[in-house]
């Protein structure tokens, strides 16, 4: 696609602060690195996890926009949020050592008693609400053998690499260095990545304007490029 | 001269106070009213033990390694001092998380694998985090127990010598006594350090809640939920062992000594 | 005759301070006083003869054996410090009792023996002092007591009664005589004052700027001596030049 | 006996050393092949900078607070004293978190916005960063003063009172220069701490790449995001100031004054 | 005549000893000695005197005023401790200097100052040393230097001289005598000496036990006293029973 086809303003003077959850950094940043060429505008981004994200937003009472992996970390904050748009799909997956040495093709195999597995917090995670929610659905929850549960959904893949556990559940493009069981049981819980402007925001013609610039192919070009998938 | 620098430590006595107190305020305003509530949550019980154990047992194997280690630096002739000494400092500047990271990397290597295997598991065990504590405090707890060890006179060790005490007792009945306001600070230090620690703990054992959750875990969880109020109520827990444990060192601490003609006894 | 005590040029430098080529030979049972300038070196002598120097210029030998082979604790050296060196963390008492306590005798026994050294010194009064809180005198006879109860065989005593009122220093005269009557021990003591280690002492030796410039019988003290810096010390001058 | 504790404490530090320097090497080996890469890194050497930069100014500020907080606590009659003292005490065993939290709620407070609105910006500004470390530090570095002024022969300050020096100087010609050893130690350990901190950082200032990110919030988001290498890169940047900052205090360290008789000049 | 040190009815216990109602004049530039037995009170006193109790059970003193109201380095009092009290940080030069450099003298006054009275007092070649390294004696005669080169109104010596040799210690007798008689100062000092206390001062005090027995003249200190613990301290028991 061509990206300059559109007149682009020139926000040279104005600044955004933008929260964003620490799991999309890597995407996030070469973005709003894009962005900043590209109009002048000064980008202030601050990485954290989204509980962390939440606190500070309720707390310090400024900033822009809020780019959540999922739509429910909005919740706490929803009373000042004033509009939220879908970014791209956050793919959860079951995640498995390379190779797939235990041979696990679905959900069901986990409740095997030689399978290992490690989990985001079932509160505090994203990934971690979701395989709770998977392996309830699955009819599994609680028989599988956790053997802990973590905070980050790097960890988690970190866990698998050094064969501390053989399964886990994590976003896609976490598990780059490990094996993906393909089995469509994982799509329901397909999440969407949003950003959310905030009532604290006073500048509401760079927000507009960063907004449209997250729906262009300029920006999702670079979300596929890092695991994630366009919402249809 | 004088009372123009007395007023100078008063004031800024006053509002490092203020600072602090102020921070410590907007804890305890917060954490208040969900109180109860955390007192009689099994998971924030369990996480109170868990957490008392934990630091409590290895603030006690610090000092049994640092004591030792303290020891062979200030009065021994051990041939690798200056290499062990800068290799136990090295982790002081390291972030917490980083130090979770290589504990993980070292206990999930083959040698760990066999210490598992052998009975003591480190990764996502409790245990990991008596060790995630080690590596936290006992670079600075070395460092402080050095500092004091070499402000003893060692005369005083000879004269206990003449008078028939062995290296070892010297050491004992001499530099240790004489060290002791240093080596209570030091673990006083340490212990408030455990028990606040939880960016190796994280690292290395996770969250898993009845298992290895830790009372600074569960704070870190709750905030990490956007459930502030819960998380302050439960730093106000730690704040209430805190104050308890710098009661205990005061005992500790009391003097029994008088150091100087001044003082009456 | 036995030799308690044998130095052998023994060299020991400290700064811009020489204590040069040191010979001495001092029997078992004898009372050897050391007198001399101040900052002559009488101190360092008596540090050097309890092995408190690593250094091997010259050796040091007590009861036969060099001082630096056997450690501290095996010494059999009781040294009384010029300023005390008490340990300030315990009580009179405990500082007393230290030497029994690290030879493990019955605590009934060690309280019958320290109150009854510190009879001996007068200063049963002030047993659950602490060293901060003592005055001059009583810090020394607190560090005398503390190394007469474990009967040294060699006691080194710098100064042991500088800090003592005429008639309590009379009394620990006697005594010391008394303990190396009954204990048998080598002692070499340093004094600042000629009556005192003339009365004590069998023999005397003199020290200036470094050097042990003799040792003598106490009845000789007063002779001249062939080194002019003794005679100024010790006030021959005068008396010589009226004998010429 | 002797002999047998000496054998002890060697066999103890050298597992100890073991311990540290096997966790150090797995930040070595992992980090040492992007080790180029993150020194090239713009945003890294901007992290190196500003961490650097807050470390240093923080450790200064709070050995300019510390000392005369303990002055005030070791020499003083101030009446708020013993309150001061135990508000002082309580942040020790909170984890970092929490305290950048407070802070954050106590800057984001109508008094922190006046602050900012006088041109004091804290929250989410590099400011902010000095603050984290100051509420982390503080307790510490203001116990181990106090431990070390308490150690000082108040007789030698008065001795130097009737030589005409006013408190102040008695203060300053005395009491500073005996704890020489201990003040060191403290602003060593004090500045790792610092240069290690992210935990409160993070809470307060966020890390917004080219502003408020240090090193340690640089190694946070890179192990966040699973970039283990580049954060054991940065870790290793980490090393290397530390190593630096050991061999500048061991510089001053540098024994100048002798205590022994034993020792030759 | 004007009075330099006045203590009325001081009382002061600490542990269980007690210094009992002390009532003292000295008279300015007079040189008063204090002699007594060991753990008599005598350091407390001088303590006392410069002011550092804090208690307030009668009064003290010095130059007319009350010596608790006045901070301490405005006392104009020096003071010679028993145990030197010499700063370890500091090299000797550092150490004699102390008081002139806190009066913000020049250095190059300094430097003259502290090489004159280290000369007068024999210890130009340890102006570099530590004071942990020094002899008891050079320890003493730095301490001494200290106090003297800020040439206090009130002079407080605790056995200033014990640690000396008998050269060494008349010249620092006549050093003293002739700083008295230039500088005009008030020296209270301590000793253990008779014969030092009687040839210096012009009035002694026998203390014992926490009492000032009696100010004297200093030719009728081996007059008979009421008390009899101070004719047996003096040795005078036995001279009176022969008179009668
Ligand atoms: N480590 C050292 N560095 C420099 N000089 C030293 C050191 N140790 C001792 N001296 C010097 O050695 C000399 C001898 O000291 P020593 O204490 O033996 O004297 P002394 O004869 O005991 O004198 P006094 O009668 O005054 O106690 C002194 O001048 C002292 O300053
Ligand atoms: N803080 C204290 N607690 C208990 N006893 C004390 C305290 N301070 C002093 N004393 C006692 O007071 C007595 C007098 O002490 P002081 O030092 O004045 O004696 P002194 O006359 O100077 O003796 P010396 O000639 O031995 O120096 C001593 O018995 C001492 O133990
Ligand atoms: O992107 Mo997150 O909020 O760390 O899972
Ligand atoms: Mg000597
Ligand atoms: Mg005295």
């Amino acid at each position: 696609e061509e990206p300059s086809e559109e007149t682009v303003p020139v926000l040279e003077g104005h600044d955004l602060m933008i929260y964003c959850g620490a799991g999309m950094t890597n995407p996030f940043e070469e973005i709003t690195q894009l962005y900043k060429d590209k109009t002048g505008c000064e980008m202030n981004v601050t990485y954290a996890n989204a509980g962390q994200i939440q606190s500070q937003i309720n707390t310090a009472q400024e900033g822009d926009l809020f780019i959540a992996a999922s739509a429910d970390e909005l919740v706490p904050v929803q009373d000042v949020v004033t509009r939220s748009e879908n970014l791209v799909l956050h793919i959860p997956v079951l995640a498995v050592q390379k190779g797939n040495p235990l041979n696990i093709t679905g959900l069901s195999d986990l409740v095997r008693d030689d399978i290992r597995m490690v989990l985001g917090d079932g509160e505090s995670v994203p990934v971690g609400k979701i395989a709770n929610k998977a392996l309830a659905d699955a009819q599994i929850a609680g028989q599988v053998n956790v053997v802990a549960t973590l905070t980050t959904a790097p960890a988690l893949a970190t866990a698998l690499e050094s064969d501390e556990a053989d399964a886990t559940i994590i976003w896609k493009e976490n598990a780059k260095s490990l094996s993906i069981v393909e089995s469509p049981e994982m799509d329901k819980y397909i999440k969407t990545v949003v950003a959310a402007s905030l009532e604290y925001s006073q500048d509401d013609e760079a927000v507009e304007n960063f907004l449209e610039f997250l729906d262009s192919d300029d920006a999702k070009n670079i979300w596929t490029k890092n695991g994630y998938e366009i919402a249809e | 001269m004088k009372d123009y620098f007395k007023i100078i430590s008063y004031v800024i006595t006053v509002v490092v106070t203020l600072f602090i107190g102020l921070s410590i305020l907007a804890i305890i305003v917060k954490g208040f009213p969900d109180l109860r509530e955390a007192f009689l949550n099994r998971e924030t019980q369990f996480a109170v033990r868990l957490s008392l154990y934990t630091s409590s047992i290895s603030t006690v194997i610090c000092l049994l390694l640092s004591i030792p280690v303290a020891y062979t630096m200030t009065r021994t002739n051990f041939i690798f001092k200056k290499i062990s000494r800068t290799v136990i400092g090295l982790p002081m500047a390291l972030p917490y998380l980083v130090l979770g990271l290589c504990l993980l990397i070292v206990f999930s290597s083959p040698m760990g694998k066999l210490l598992r295997d052998a009975g003591f598991q480190v990764v996502f065990h409790p245990n990991g985090i008596i060790m995630a504590h080690l590596i936290v405090n006992l670079p600075f707890c070395i460092n402080m127990i050095i500092t004091a060890f070499t402000q003893v006179n060692k005369r005083l060790e000879f004269i206990a010598g003449t008078l028939g005490a062995s290296g070892f007792r010297q050491f004992i009945t001499v530099t240790l006594p004489l060290s002791k306001n240093a080596i209570l600070s030091a673990t006083m230090l340490t212990w408030s350090r455990a028990l606040g620690e939880f960016g190796a703990t994280l690292m290395l054992v996770g969250c898993t809640r009845l298992k290895t959750e830790t009372l600074p875990t569960n704070i870190y969880l709750n905030i990490s939920t956007g459930n502030n109020d819960m998380a302050m109520a439960s730093a106000v827990i730690l704040l209430m062992i805190s104050v308890l444990l710098h009661g205990v060192t005061y005992f500790f601490n009391r003097k029994s000594t008088i150091h100087n003609r001044m003082e009456d006894s | 005759m036995e030799t308690a005590v044998a130095v052998k040029d023994f060299t020991l430098r400290r700064g811009s301070f020489l204590l040069k080529s040191i010979n001495l030979t001092v029997r078992k049972n004898e009372i050897l006083a050391i007198i001399g300038k101040t900052g002559a070196g009488k101190t360092m002598l008596l540090e050097a003869i309890s092995g408190a120097y690593g250094e091997k210029k010259g050796r040091i030998f007590v009861s036969g054996t060099d001082v630096l082979s056997v450690p501290v604790e095996k010494r059999g050296i009781g040294f009384v410090y010029q300023d005390y060196g008490l340990f300030p963390h315990m009580t009179v008492y405990q500082n007393i009792s230290y030497g029994l306590r690290m030879r493990k005798t019955p605590k009934e026994s060690i309280k019958e023996k320290v109150e009854h050294i510190a009879q001996l010194l007068s200063i049963q009064h002030i047993l659950n002092c602490w060293p901060a809180t003592l005055s001059g005198g009583e810090c020394q006879r607190t560090a005398l007591a503390r190394s007469l109860i474990v009967n040294p065989r060699l006691l080194l005593l710098d100064e042991p009664f500088s800090a003592l009122d005429p008639v309590t220093r009379d009394k620990m005269h006697e005594l010391l005589l008394d303990i190396h009557q009954k204990f048998n021990c080598t002692i070499i003591f340093v004094s600042h004052d000629f009556k005192e280690a003339a009365s004590l002492a069998e023999r005397v030796g003199v020290m200036i700027d470094g050097e042990l410039i003799e040792v003598r019988n106490c009845k000789d003290l007063f002779l001249p001596y062939e080194d002019e810096r003794a005679n100024e010390f010790l006030g021959i001058n005068q008396k010589e030049r009226r004998v010429e």
